[in-house]
């Protein structure tokens, strides 16, 4: 294996060090080792959490800053962190408004939110959720509860984290961020396994010569392994379920969201950009914004991960809205 | 009338960590067939920081599976700690008040730690996992009971129901968890949370079967 | 060879046109397909121009932008662009100010500057270059000249680019590059090769087990080849090299550019920073700003770059200014 | 006295284009050996652009060499593009007012093309790249003229200088380019810049031996 880290089994915990290390201006820590909040000014306003397993960089800490998430529970990699690292998180960024945690649709992830959100009721901390079901090749449409959440979860995000810095109630928030996770629509593709540090072997495989439509952030299974194919049409095989996934009418503005998986060069994510807008530009969409980039990674995968937000004004306004953190600053 | 003393906490704690810390590498090789191969490093992590923390305590078997809990909640994260977390907490919660814990009140705290289980996971029978031991065990327990059976016979009885929930797993295909990205191909193994979980189950029983006291009815 | 991408061969134009069209914001075509510029309000001011391979993503593009470059010249994949490419960037830079053209020390990219000054002297365009030479492990301290350009560039750019933008003459912009990356020690240490997608196959290889420290951004052969160690060594096997090739007394001040190589988790880079962290701590060094991602790649090498920056005031005012680009915004 | 007609130049140019086109394939699989493969395509890239630049044009050698020197350097970037295009830059210059060229003025136009490249590379022989076969066949070029051969004969003998040039470049290291990453491991090959310079000095050789006319002394 061939990586940059000290004993496999702590690459989490070492990896935390150093983020705090390098970001002094963006992290702080907590009563808990595995939770990191916001280091900026103390604002009186609705918290922010989200948390998740590690390996997915820039996400979960890399949205840590302003207008954008208080405070994030960290898991193993690809596992979800402990209730207590969640409640802990609560406490960290609940300034008397609640807080909103936004995460994605995973089994550990719902039950140790869910637990958490128990313990913190029991300290008086309001906790409102909005879970991310944007991944739509992991469920059809009419089962939309058990998608799993992907990269419309920066959305989420950001979304959420500008209405709460524009200073919403929690009710407001949960309502926008719901909202804005609502308007997404996604779909990875995949051109290669990774792995997990303390396994030491690739978690999957796929063939050479193949790729994996429909792809989870932890390789879940996709849609259909198929010969790898050109950019064009691999652009079209991915915007093919998202179109169908709802309506757009001619002349509908919409964000896009282009992350690569990991390991995948950033001019790959560019040249791939300009079928996804071809396909766009021929459904009359317009595109108001893009994010291109590693915005939410699957360690060392080969591969990509489209993200299509439709937007109205609401939506706009707050995507539009500044914010400062690791990975996203406009 | 047989009965367990409620004061065997920490005895009884200690031999199911052990089953646990034993059997290590076992339930990793077991994940690693069709999962990452790392169930046997997460429960052992969480048992052992258990053991660490109730060194030298003497607990009542409320307060030791409440920690045990609170434990596994508390430091291995992903979807074992709050799963097994919570069975063992609402076990906990059965035997709350009690001094002794007969067959009845026995089969009060697994339904306990079942019932809070299913308060966080939507988990069935055939989906691969813990639940396919959990489930027919705790059911041939209450049946023996039912049956007017021996607390005796009703803990071999939990037995053999698990060790045919965890054999169950084997022709499953996984519908849950990171086995159920292999589709098929999952078939033919079994299901390292079903195969703790029966560890548990059996060490459980073992544990309560050595201890038993008997009282004038 | 798994890659999104079409034609291998049109891979570099493919991708321009992807870049062009996610940020139109930033990127305005010019008369020359291989050359962009800023498509932001034109203020009148000294141009900054840079230029090289692509594969190197989000260089050299993503430094186009506020507050950094003006004009880009775009080479194929590790290979330099054409005089014609520069000279076009040079036109498309000037207001009559005069163009700073800072680039790094290639023998493809020098010979085509040159010709390209050349040609743009006879246009009436005043060009004036830094050449980077930040890669300790190219040629000893005593032959500067021979060293190699890498991460270092990035600094060039944010110190020439903020000193443009607040105004300063040609020749001022050019004392303030070169002083910039005059401040750079940088090293490499490669853990894979990487693919050129024309190529189809890897450009050198990296038995498993083994890292080369000192590896060049495009596979150039670095100091020596040694079993992969962990972080915490791997870190003092870079900080070594850096550390000799200047003086930093006690209390110096440093900014640290950590980047990846392309397929390494940013995770890891993290935790690798928090053991450069270490070495400079115990050498009494401070560190006033850090730059951890992503920033100058190799396609899609497993590994990272390390640069320190040697701060005093001047060169810490021109570093910590605002700019806005794909690849840094603060 | 034997002279080349400089009204010529798409002929001799064509046949240039020619035989890169024809060797496109061997480029790439001498620079396979120890750089990236992509040699031929490179060198096939510019010359077939510049081939589609001329067609229908009558040209001087002048302009023919002049066009040939603007599209390497405006299409091929890299190194190939600045070396080959300022060798037939400072070539096309030398013969820039020529109607005719004998064996001085031919003399003169390669060492016009050597001196406007080393205006821009500090390449030396043995650094294992193209000047290994440019140097000692422009050198034995000028020898046989200065000995008094004739324009045939110095034609031969630079041929045969740049052929052994070529051959000198197996046994060395390589000192820049991709090839130098190699080390000691670079031996044992050619080197490709050096080929398809000893390509296009023979054709251009053969080409205008072709095309001698004789004039009264
Ligand atoms: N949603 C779930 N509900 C119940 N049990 C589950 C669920 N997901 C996974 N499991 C159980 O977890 C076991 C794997 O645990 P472990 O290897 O420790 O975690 P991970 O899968 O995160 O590596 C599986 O064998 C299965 O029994
Ligand atoms: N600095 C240099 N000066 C002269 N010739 C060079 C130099 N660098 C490389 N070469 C020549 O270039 C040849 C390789 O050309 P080519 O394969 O087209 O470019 P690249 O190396 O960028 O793939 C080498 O065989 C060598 O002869
Ligand atoms: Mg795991
Ligand atoms: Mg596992
Ligand atoms: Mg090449
Ligand atoms: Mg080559």
């Amino acid at each position: 294996m061939q990586r940059i880290i000290n004993d496999p089994d702590n690459v989490v915990d070492d990896a935390v060090k150093g983020y705090r290390r390098a970001s002094p201006d963006l992290y702080a820590a907590t009563e808990h080792p595995r939770v990191l909040k916001f280091s900026g000014e103390t604002v009186d306003k609705v918290g922010v959490v989200t948390g998740g397993g590690s390996g997915h960089e820039p996400a979960f800490l890399g949205y840590i800053g302003e207008g954008l998430c208080d405070a994030v529970a960290i898991g193993e990699v690809f596992s979800s962190p402990t209730a207590d690292a969640f409640l802990e998180a609560f406490r960290a960024a609940n300034r008397g408004q609640g807080v909103a945690c936004l995460y994605g649709n995973y089994a550990g992830d719902n039950m140790n939110v869910k637990l958490a959100r128990q313990m913190a009721e029991m300290e008086g901390i309001d906790v409102q959720t909005v879970v991310a079901r944007d991944d739509v090749a992991s469920a059809p449409a009419d089962q939309r509860d058990k998608r799993r959440g992907v990269a419309g979860e920066i959305i989420m995000w950001k979304v959420g984290g500008a209405a709460a810095a524009r200073g919403e109630s929690l009710d407001e928030v949960i309502r926008l961020a719901q909202k804005a996770v609502d308007a997404c629509s996604s779909i990875g593709v995949g051109l290669s396994s990774c792995t997990i540090p303390a396994n030491g072997k690739p978690n999957f495989s796929i063939d050479p010569g193949m790729m994996e439509l429909g792809i989870g952030h932890h390789g879940e299974p996709g849609i259909e392994v198929a010969p790898l194919t050109d950019a064009d049409a691999m652009a079209s095989a991915m915007c093919g379920p998202i179109l169908a996934d709802r309506t757009f009418e001619n002349g509908s503005e919409v964000a896009v969201l282009l992350s690569g998986l990991g390991a995948t060069p950033v001019m790959e994510l560019n040249l791939l950009y300009s079928h996804v807008a071809d396909r766009l530009d021929a459904e009359g969409i317009k595109v108001h914004r893009t994010y291109i980039g590693n915005y939410f990674t699957s360690l060392d995968m080969m591969g990509a991960s489209l993200t299509v937000v439709k937007l109205d004004d609401e939506l706009k306004a707050l995507l539009d809205a500044p914010c400062r953190s690791l990975a996203m600053t406009q | 009338m047989q009965f367990l003393n409620a004061s065997n906490g920490t005895e009884i704690l200690d031999e199911l960590i052990g089953v646990i810390l034993e059997n290590r590498t076992y339930l990793s090789e077991v994940d690693g067939a069709i999962g990452d191969g790392d169930h046997g490093i997460n429960m052992a992590k969480g048992f052992r920081l258990c053991g660490e923390a109730i060194e030298g305590k003497q607990l009542s078997l409320h307060k030791a599976l409440s920690n045990l809990a609170t434990t596994l909640m508390g430091s291995i994260g992903g979807s074992m700690g709050p799963l097994y977390g919570s069975f063992f907490l609402g076990m906990a919660n059965a035997v709350k008040d009690k001094d002794t814990i007969d067959a009845k009140a026995f089969g009060d705290m697994l339904s306990g730690g079942q019932t809070a289980l299913q308060g966080i996971s939507d988990a069935q029978v055939g989906d691969k996992c813990l639940i396919d031991t959990l489930t027919p065990a705790i059911a041939a327990y209450q049946k023996a009971i039912e049956a007017g059976e021996s607390f005796p016979a009703a803990l071999q009885a939990l037995k053999t129901g698990a060790q045919q929930g965890r054999d169950s797993t084997k022709d499953l295909e996984a519908r849950i968890g990171r086995a159920s990205r292999l589709g098929e191909r999952s078939k033919g193994h079994l299901d390292a949370g079903a195969v703790s979980c029966c560890l548990l189950l059996t060490q459980l029983a073992d544990s309560t079967e050595s201890r038993l006291e008997t009282a004038a009815a």
